[in-house]
């Protein structure tokens, strides 16, 4: 087993915690796991990414020319990426943000409005767990449990208040994720 | 819709169009615009050379609409050096930022001075190193928290904080030295004659001017905009007060009134 | 009577020409621009004196000033 | 160190490295603010005290390479850590060091260069690790880590060699590795060694003669001798300390070469080139001085040619060029300015090569 | 010969056999034997690192009987800091020259000062670089002329001298400043008194000491040595004014002292 | 430069390499005192102002290169000089000149290293030269004139170099040859060339767009780029002005090789070896970066060996190596500190080599 | 009464001692040292009143004094 | 012809201008020469060295291991030196300052009262001239009006005046050079 995670979106979305809980998630479930970011030059503002690798293997090259998927949260972010998933891949993408379909078929899509859901869940700021929700559902590679768990040891103590919110916004991604996977999701 | 008016504020003919990438209320933008506006004043755009450092300006030489060098860290006195001696008639100003200037470049910056080069340095004090993710500068204030002195800065620890325009008023090369604070409407329109009277006396040739600006960091300071410039009038101006320690331009231009002044001697 | 130009696009809503107006007039808006930040507007354009404060304290250099 | 106490956590390279230190005795730390390190410095700056250290930041890093210098005269461990600008800084404080024979870990995660460049991923250091440290002979004993567990056990491991071999040694990493989380097996901080530094200056009543440290010798057979001294070190420790990993075939047509970064790339490569029926194994040092030349030049012999991957222009590909000697032709897949070679492009020109 | 005789001046114990290689009424000697006979009196031999710097005083690790470290040329406060911050009870002295402290090592001594190392300076201020044959310095006086200043220094070319005193008395951490000469019997008493205060003031903790030093460079300012210590006196002290700038140790004992006073509030 | 105007006088080195600069077009001059080469900077106090020109004498190294930087930017052709602690400090300075794409020529007269070392003659800062100029992929084009005509020759030529390739252009020479008097048929002083750098800061009016130099650039490719161009001019240099200068015999059996004032010792070595009958050819590189590789690999085809002769403890043997590749075995007679290797020991070694 | 006792083969014959002695009774001597120096002598040991002036003013420290 | 003279004496007796003017005057006789110091580090005193060689051939290496001929010019530098002359070489030696013979065989030595002789004309700053006069003289290596010219060529034009004295050292060193090469010498 070899799953390389793109995920890119605002400074601001979660995109490195997504990440970096995705990669502790792992490592927690027994596996070889990396993370890397790239931040761009600005102090704020302009698209954060980080790129995971969870494998039974050697995790070998953190870096993924061609990832196989792609968790986009902003549509700067997915005109920038999406062209560079792997033929084949999967593309979860923020329909709450990102309007045009990302334009090319050799792969598949999961739209998910995860913005709406994070609305709806009452915490604006969960809309990277409704996302990795979104994606743990839909391939099952790491266990919606374990990734609140290793939210929970990544969070600061004065946060935990929101681990709450946070799992339901990882469940309700996982419905929308494992519905995905029925042919006509 | 403007037909019959008078523009009063314009963006100044000496930025360019490329947006600032600083942090929202941040005061970089404040200095880089009062710069811009002296230059198109004086009318030297064409004939200034404008020299970015390492900070978060680093960016400068994309904003003026100058020529401009981009300086290894510290060291842009010595680049202006260079650059004045071989076109003493190009005005030459650096962009520097306390941990650019204070603590790496503390030599360059002092034998510049009391060299008496003839160029501008606008000093942005922030108190902190904003580029590099808001650790201690030499002028951080004792008490601030920053990322290299998580418990507060304390002088056993990590010494007192610099002040650099009382240190270079001890030299005689200097032609003027001012400490204003982008932090109010009055004190901003005084930054904004100080930096112009940097900027004449190097069009005259009296020498090195240096205009040091209290500035804000919201980010690193964890501050709102308003709260950091509250911060630097309230904080910063107590242990950096703002004055004017030298003006040879005034001087001069004392001497020259007093010898044309009608009637006296004759 | 003034007026002011905020260009909505390069404003990242620090609030600072907001406080410093004498008129209060200024203030952000509902919506955000492109880069997530409530860029300010004029509520009340006839308040306007053109004094250029609000100009003269913006650190994003996106207000012009008309009188 | 207690490598029965390590518990696994998850966390960046530089906090591997800050902690790599402390386990490895380290209790002084003097450096200047630069990206992309500047989580190390931070890491200091909170828990050096609790183990009853000291944390400076200095005012340059030229300042920091010679408090680094007088806190090694003084006995203890300490340690520097910065990007490549801040490096070519500390090149003359580094010579003096090598010429005083004191010991020092020095930490480098490269960027993209040359000048100010950028805060990408870089090995255009390599040269200025190993060929550097100023002017004279000496050079770093340099340690290639290539994931975070290793910048951890490295770093803690730097400080005996440096004991050792009385000589700066350097953990070469870059701005991926420095960045980048993975699990790590995190060693405990150490009580601080026993002062084992007869050479030391300090205190010392009428007990012993009196200790200078000094790079000044007028006389150019002492100075000469001081240099005899330092390479005589230097190839003990070639002896003792060289180290590498090797992956992949045992009968391979293709070697290749690369160290930290690259070499991740590379095993990903040497699968990669399996799969498209090419045999290759991959060399890489994890020091690279001393440099692993033996296995090179074993392997060399056997495969058809050698693929050297590095993220510059070609500097590692010297020191795997002196260790192959002709054996076979040498090509180089190189990048600069934050850009790491990619799998794909490796693997092109393994194919390449040996069709 | 002196058995009814009292010994009143002994080579100091604090210097080596060593002879110094100095050249004839070179004042560093002065200096050298100064700070050895307050090392003496204080009874602190056995623990103290003497820094030599880059220089003709780069030999005093052979001249003084203390441990030593050999440093990088202007780096002395630096590699102090280093030292002290391991071990805070040995007491460090550093030995500079001007083109040493002054010119490339400004940083350092700046920012050694400004946090208030506990350790002491002997800035030996010589106006030239003596080492390295006459060229100027940092301190050269206006109008001297030097291997690199053949006309003689001017301001336009080469700046104005530098005043390290005064240029230090703007930091917060120094406790201990003060300016003397080695040019006649007066001022020499004077000198070792203000090196004793210094040393007095790193041994009670109260942080960073400098004593500059005005000596002669007989050779290089062309001078005999007696016109060498005369120019001293009358040049060199009119751009370099003999003061003590700060005393800590004397504010403390002045507050003890009142403390003390018997009668007093009760 | 006007040949015909030369005159022949006895000079030192120094003074050779300081007119040499001024005839070279030379009007600006920042450095900072250091011995062996004062003599340098004092020639140009004197004599700069006599042309136009200007000296400064900067407060540090680090300043003296910031100053070439700025003056270079500004169009000018300026030089420093220094020795091996100074240009130790020069690392980052000549990173960002590499970086910023700017010329300048520097000369660095090597003394016994490492650190305070002394002031003997010492060729141990070749790395430095050929490997540093700091982090990053630049490096110095470097010349290693062997006597005072070519200090002289070499240091006026460098200014054409460094602006053809707009690179820093170093002379490599050493303490014996910057005191060292020889004839030497002096260049009169050359009028300042026209100002011919398009990328030069300035006043222009509204007559072209506005320059930046600047060696920042955040985009990964974007810097790539930048060190492309660099390699590529490299390349270009190694085509044009690779030089060299070969002595002894057609039919060698022993290649010796050696730069700068070692490769004189080799000269008389190769005639001693001749008379106690073994033949031997010298190749010694008048440039080191480029680096002749083609006469040496073209003579290691048929000698029996080849042996180095350097005045550091194996620098320059390692370009030899390369250069050679494993075509006849590499001897190394190296010395340090102030040791200048002696024709008996080379002529020695070239005995016992092939006996 | 004073007595002064002057290393001979330290001395560098700069003069300083001679200057300041109160009673002027230094003076340089007529041979060299093996430096080629001529060092100072006391010409009338019975005036030296051991002040310590020359010792002090001494850059060889090369002057012993007594009283 | 190659020459290889190494000079030894204290600062101040003009051992590096009398080398340099040797060389000089090779020069200006059509020869190939070189000429270098080795200062002793400190700023005075100790001992000054040069080497020169004068060649119609390459110079090649400017350092001598064993020089032909060694002029020194007091005790110190004889006995450091004088062991280091080539076999059969010549030693010049200042008997004026310089006590002790040499104590090895294998070299001629010219004995040259240079102190006594500078006195005698009157300049004591011309004890090298007369020791390189007398080598002059007994080798004929190069001429005594070349090394004259050499040395008014290298003279700053207020030194001028001392010409006379030190054309008298020269000739009254070559007088004894001269001597010295008859058997009885
Ligand atoms: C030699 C060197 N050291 C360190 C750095 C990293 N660095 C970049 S910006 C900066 C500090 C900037 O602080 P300041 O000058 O106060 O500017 P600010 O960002 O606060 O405006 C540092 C240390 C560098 N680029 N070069
Ligand atoms: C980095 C470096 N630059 C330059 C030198 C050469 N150098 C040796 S001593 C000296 C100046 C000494 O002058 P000063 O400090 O005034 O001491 P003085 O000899 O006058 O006592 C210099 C520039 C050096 N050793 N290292
Ligand atoms: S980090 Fe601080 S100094 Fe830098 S742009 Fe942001 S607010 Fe301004
Ligand atoms: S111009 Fe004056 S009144 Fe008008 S919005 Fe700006 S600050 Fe307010
Ligand atoms: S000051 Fe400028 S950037 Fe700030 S809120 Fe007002 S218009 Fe926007
Ligand atoms: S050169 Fe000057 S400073 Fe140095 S020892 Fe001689 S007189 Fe003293
Ligand atoms: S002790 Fe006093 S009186 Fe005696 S010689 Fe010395 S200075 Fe003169
Ligand atoms: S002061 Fe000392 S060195 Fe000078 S002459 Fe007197 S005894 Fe000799
Ligand atoms: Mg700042
Ligand atoms: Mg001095």
């Amino acid at each position: 087993m070899r799953e390389e995670i793109f995920l890119g979106g605002l400074g601001g979305q979660g995109v490195l915690l997504g990440g970096q809980m995705m990669a502790r998630a792992g490592m927690d479930a027994g596996l070889n796991v990396s993370w890397f970011p790239i931040y761009s030059p600005e102090v704020r503002g302009g698209s954060t990414t980080c790129t995971i690798v969870i494998t039974d293997g050697r995790v070998g090259s953190p870096i993924c020319e061609r990832p196989e998927t792609m968790i986009l949260m902003d549509p700067v972010a997915a005109n920038t990426f999406a062209p560079q998933v792997a033929e084949g891949g999967l593309l979860v993408l923020n329909s709450s943000m990102i309007e045009q379909p990302p334009g090319h078929e050799d792969c598949e899509t999961l739209w998910v409005p995860a913005n709406d859901i994070a609305v709806e869940i009452g915490n604006e700021r969960t809309v990277n767990m409704v996302m990795i929700g979104a994606w743990a559902g839909r391939t099952s590679a790491l266990s919606i449990e374990g990734i609140a768990e290793a939210l929970q040891h990544m969070l600061p103590e004065r946060h935990h208040k929101h681990m709450p919110a946070n799992i339901a916004a990882l469940e309700r991604g996982a419905e929308i994720g494992a519905e995905s996977r029925q042919p006509g999701g | 819709m403007t037909t019959d008016m008078k523009q009063v504020y314009a963006y100044p003919d000496a930025l360019t169009e490329v947006e600032m990438r600083y942090c929202p209320g941040c005061t970089h933008g404040t200095a880089h615009r009062l710069v811009a506006e002296v230059i198109d004043e004086l009318g030297i755009k064409d004939r200034t050379v404008t020299l970015a450092t390492v900070g978060c300006s680093v960016y400068a030489y994309e904003y003026f609409d100058t020529d401009a060098v981009q300086c290894s860290h510290g060291r842009a006195p010595a680049v202006a050096t260079g650059i004045k001696r071989v076109q003493p008639d190009t005005i030459v100003f650096a962009y520097q930022g306390d941990g650019d200037l204070a603590s790496i470049g503390m030599a360059e910056i002092v034998h510049a001075a009391a060299r008496g080069e003839n160029f501008t340095v606008i000093f942005l004090n922030n108190a902190v190193y904003g580029m590099t993710q808001g650790q201690m500068a030499p002028t951080t204030l004792l008490g601030q928290k920053t990322t290299t002195s998580p418990r507060g800065r304390t002088a056993p620890e990590a010494g007192f904080p610099i002040r650099v325009c009382e240190l270079l008023d001890t030299l005689d090369g200097p032609a003027f030295l001012a400490r204003e604070a982008l932090s109010t409407p009055p004190h901003v329109r005084n930054a904004k004659r100080a930096i112009k009277r940097a900027f004449e006396t190097q069009v005259a040739g009296l020498g090195f001017s240096l205009v040091e600006l209290l500035s804000t960091c919201p980010t690193w300071w964890g501050m709102t905009p308003l709260e950091a410039i509250k911060h630097v009038d309230e904080q910063m101006t107590k242990c950096y007060p703002i004055a004017v320690f030298r003006d040879r331009l005034a001087a001069q231009e004392g001497e020259q009134s007093a010898e044309s002044a009608p009637g006296e001697g004759e | 009577m003034g007026k002011v130009v905020i260009d909505q696009e390069r404003c990242k809503g620090c609030m600072l020409c907001v406080e410093f107006c004498p008129k209060g007039i200024l203030a952000p808006a509902k919506e955000v621009n492109s880069k997530g930040y409530h860029p300010i507007e004029c509520n009340d354009e006839d308040e306007c004196t053109g004094c250029a404060t609000c100009a003269l304290m913006c650190p994003s250099v996106c207000i012009e000033v008309y009188r | 160190m207690s490598e029965t106490q390590r518990t696994r956590e998850f966390i960046t390279g530089n906090e591997a490295t800050a902690r790599g230190a402390i386990a490895g005795g380290c209790r002084y730390f003097f450096g200047y603010p630069i990206t992309p390190q500047n989580k190390i410095p931070e890491y200091m700056s909170a828990h050096l005290p609790e183990v009853g250290g000291v944390f400076l930041q200095a005012e340059s890093e030229v300042a920091a390479i010679n408090m680094v210098y007088g806190a090694s005269a003084a006995g203890a461990r300490v340690m520097t850590t910065s990007s490549s600008p801040g490096i070519s800084l500390m090149q003359e404080g580094l010579s003096y060091m090598i010429g005083s024979e004191l010991p020092c870990v020095l930490v480098n995660m490269v960027r993209g260069g040359p000048g100010l460049g950028n805060i990408g991923p870089a090995q255009s250091d390599y040269w200025l690790a190993t060929r550097g440290c100023g002017h004279g002979d000496g050079q770093c004993i340099t340690l290639t880590p290539n994931s975070v567990q290793e910048l951890h056990d490295f770093t803690a491991r730097a400080f005996e060699i440096a004991d050792r071999y009385r000589n700066p040694t350097m953990v070469l990493a870059d701005a991926i590795l420095a960045n980048m989380m993975e699990p790590c097996d995190v060693l405990p901080p150490t009580e601080m060694p026993p002062a084992d530094r007869p050479y030391a200056v300090g205190p010392h009543g009428q007990e012993r003669e009196r200790n200078i440290v000094n790079s000044l010798w007028v006389d150019f057979d002492e100075m000469e001798e001081v240099n005899l001294r330092i390479q005589e070190r230097y190839r003990q420790a070639a002896e003792e300390i060289t180290d590498w990993e090797e992956y992949g075939s045992d009968e391979p047509e293709v070697l290749v070469c690369a160290y930290g970064i690259s070499s991740r790339v590379c095993e990903s490569a040497v699968d990669e080139a399996g799969k498209a029926g090419v045999q290759a194994r991959l060399v890489r040092p994890k020091t690279v001085f001393p440099f692993p030349s033996e296995p090179i030049a074993k392997w060399a012999e056997q495969a058809k040619c050698a693929v050297v991957v590095e993220a510059s222009m070609g500097q590692f590909v010297e020191d795997v060029r002196l260790a192959v000697e002709g054996r076979c032709p040498v090509e180089l897949v190189g990048h600069a300015g934050g850009n790491i070679p990619a799998v794909s492009e490796v693997v092109a020109r393994i194919l390449e090569m040996t069709s």
